[in-house]
């Protein structure tokens, strides 16, 4: 019923993983946490792996959206991976995939940003 | 024959995920399709949302109500209020994109993803009173025009 | 602070799952134990179940009310309420293995269960006024008198 | 969310397996289903597999009792195996082992009962 989430660094890229449901009261939370781990760990790009996140919903896209915009800053970009078919749903309804790039899984993104896992 | 229910909470986002959880619940012996149910759990979940951080500004100490009736077996009916601060220029609202708290992180997408889950939309709002939203979904099986 | 719903739906037995799940979805946030999620689930079934077959006989269409209250986020008040055909002898009524309807089936187990599963428990009935029922809960890991 | 009911005969023992929820709602329809499943069979003895009952209240007392009740009848007994720990305080609580023998599994049951699996 709650959200999990892991951070991993491989080079200058940030792995994060979320596990559960991602809504408007763990979206506050997840902000705060991730925002930090960005310039903590001084990477430049995202990659968001969504395999076992089951709920997620406009909070959600904001909390996405708001990181994109930090990794922008920073030269970088972000890669979203393993997304069900209603969270596809999601981000083609909000215009998401204009900003950031799909693939299918963490090996497969690392490769598009030129890391080699 | 008709089955009803009638929730209200408080205004936390503790709740957010219960009353997403609630409406899930109630109409579970529909046997919607997991599309379905999605799509319902998302639209609850935008409302209340709404209804904490814009209608309330995050004050813990009001009141959501949702009411979900379900007709024929087949037609959800929900309606979502708050007494807030309600809502200004509703057809700005409803603009993709617009977020009148871009400072919290909205997306401004909530009126757009309702709107393409919910058959039909209801806004009733009116500035200082608070705000209804009143939605209608039918569901697939009982459609008698089949998508496909 | 104090997190607070209140709900309200047709007297039909879909719904004593709706009940449970919702209540165990309102309670989730103060993270429980198994066992006393379980016990909340089987007295709001219990409690739910009577108000439908002997408070409305089985009409489904009356409502039953359920409220639920969480102080200091650790102790659950419940109250369930029906405005059916109320009890006449409610001592009687708490005795183990009495029901009123042995043609259905019933146990006469439901407040021999909801007396054991929960740490106060008030009978409040008038004979064709209806029936309320409120329990108290408090959580183990809140108790300020170790279980053990 | 609902109950799912398997019977399987062996000898002249009735194996129920319940899976699920058991309340009042599905408690109505199982009552008839198995009464009528009793009569059918020609069964003496009855043993109830709760493994896979995930919810169970006093109206599931009820059937349980009720078709305690025909076996008794038929001069057979009724055993229950994997019950779990909430399920055996809702058995002990109401006095249920008084009239019904817990058995670990279906095999050490029918053994109970005689019965070679
Ligand atoms: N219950 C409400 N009370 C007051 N204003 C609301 C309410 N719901 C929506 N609004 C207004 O409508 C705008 C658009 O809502 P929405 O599309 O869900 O986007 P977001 O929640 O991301 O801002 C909100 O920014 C807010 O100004
Ligand atoms: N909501 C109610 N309205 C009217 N009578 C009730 C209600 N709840 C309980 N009772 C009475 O109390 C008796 C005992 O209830 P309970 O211990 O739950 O056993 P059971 O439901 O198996 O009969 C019932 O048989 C009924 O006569």
């Amino acid at each position: 019923m709650s959200l999990i989430v892991s951070y991993e660094v491989t080079e200058n890229v940030l792995i994060v993983r979320l596990v559960g449901e991602l809504d408007h009261h763990e979206a506050e939370q997840l902000r705060e946490e991730w925002a930090h781990k960005i310039y903590a760990t001084g990477i430049k790009h995202i990659i968001v792996n969504l395999q076992d996140l089951t709920f997620m919903d406009s909070s959600g896209l904001g909390v996405l959206i708001g990181r994109y915009k930090e990794v922008l800053q920073l030269g970088g970009e972000m890669l979203v991976c393993h997304v069900n078919p209603f969270i596809e749903r999601l981000f083609e309804l909000s215009g998401l995939f204009k900003i950031v790039r799909l693939a299918e899984n963490e090996k497969q993104a690392l490769h598009t940003l030129g890391v080699a896992s | 024959m008709t089955n009803e229910m009638f929730l209200q909470f408080s205004s936390i986002s503790d709740n957010e995920a219960f009353a997403r959880v609630a409406v899930s619940a109630f109409i579970t012996p529909l046997d919607p399709t997991i599309d379905e149910l999605n799509e319902i759990k998302t639209v609850v979940s935008e409302v209340v949302t709404n209804s904490i951080i814009h209608g309330y500004n995050n004050e813990p100490d009001h009141f959501i109500t949702v009411q979900c009736l379900i007709n024929n077996q087949s037609e959800i009916e929900l309606t979502i209020t708050d007494e807030g601060v309600g809502i200004e220029n509703i057809e700005q609202a409803k603009e993709p994109l617009y977020t009148s708290k871009p400072e919290l992180e909205r997306s401004g997408m909530g009126f757009t993803i309702i709107s393409s889950f919910m058959d039909d939309v209801e806004i009733i709002s009116e500035p200082t009173k608070g705000t209804t939203v009143r939605m209608i979904k039918q569901l697939a099986k009982h459609k008698t025009v089949s998508k496909s």
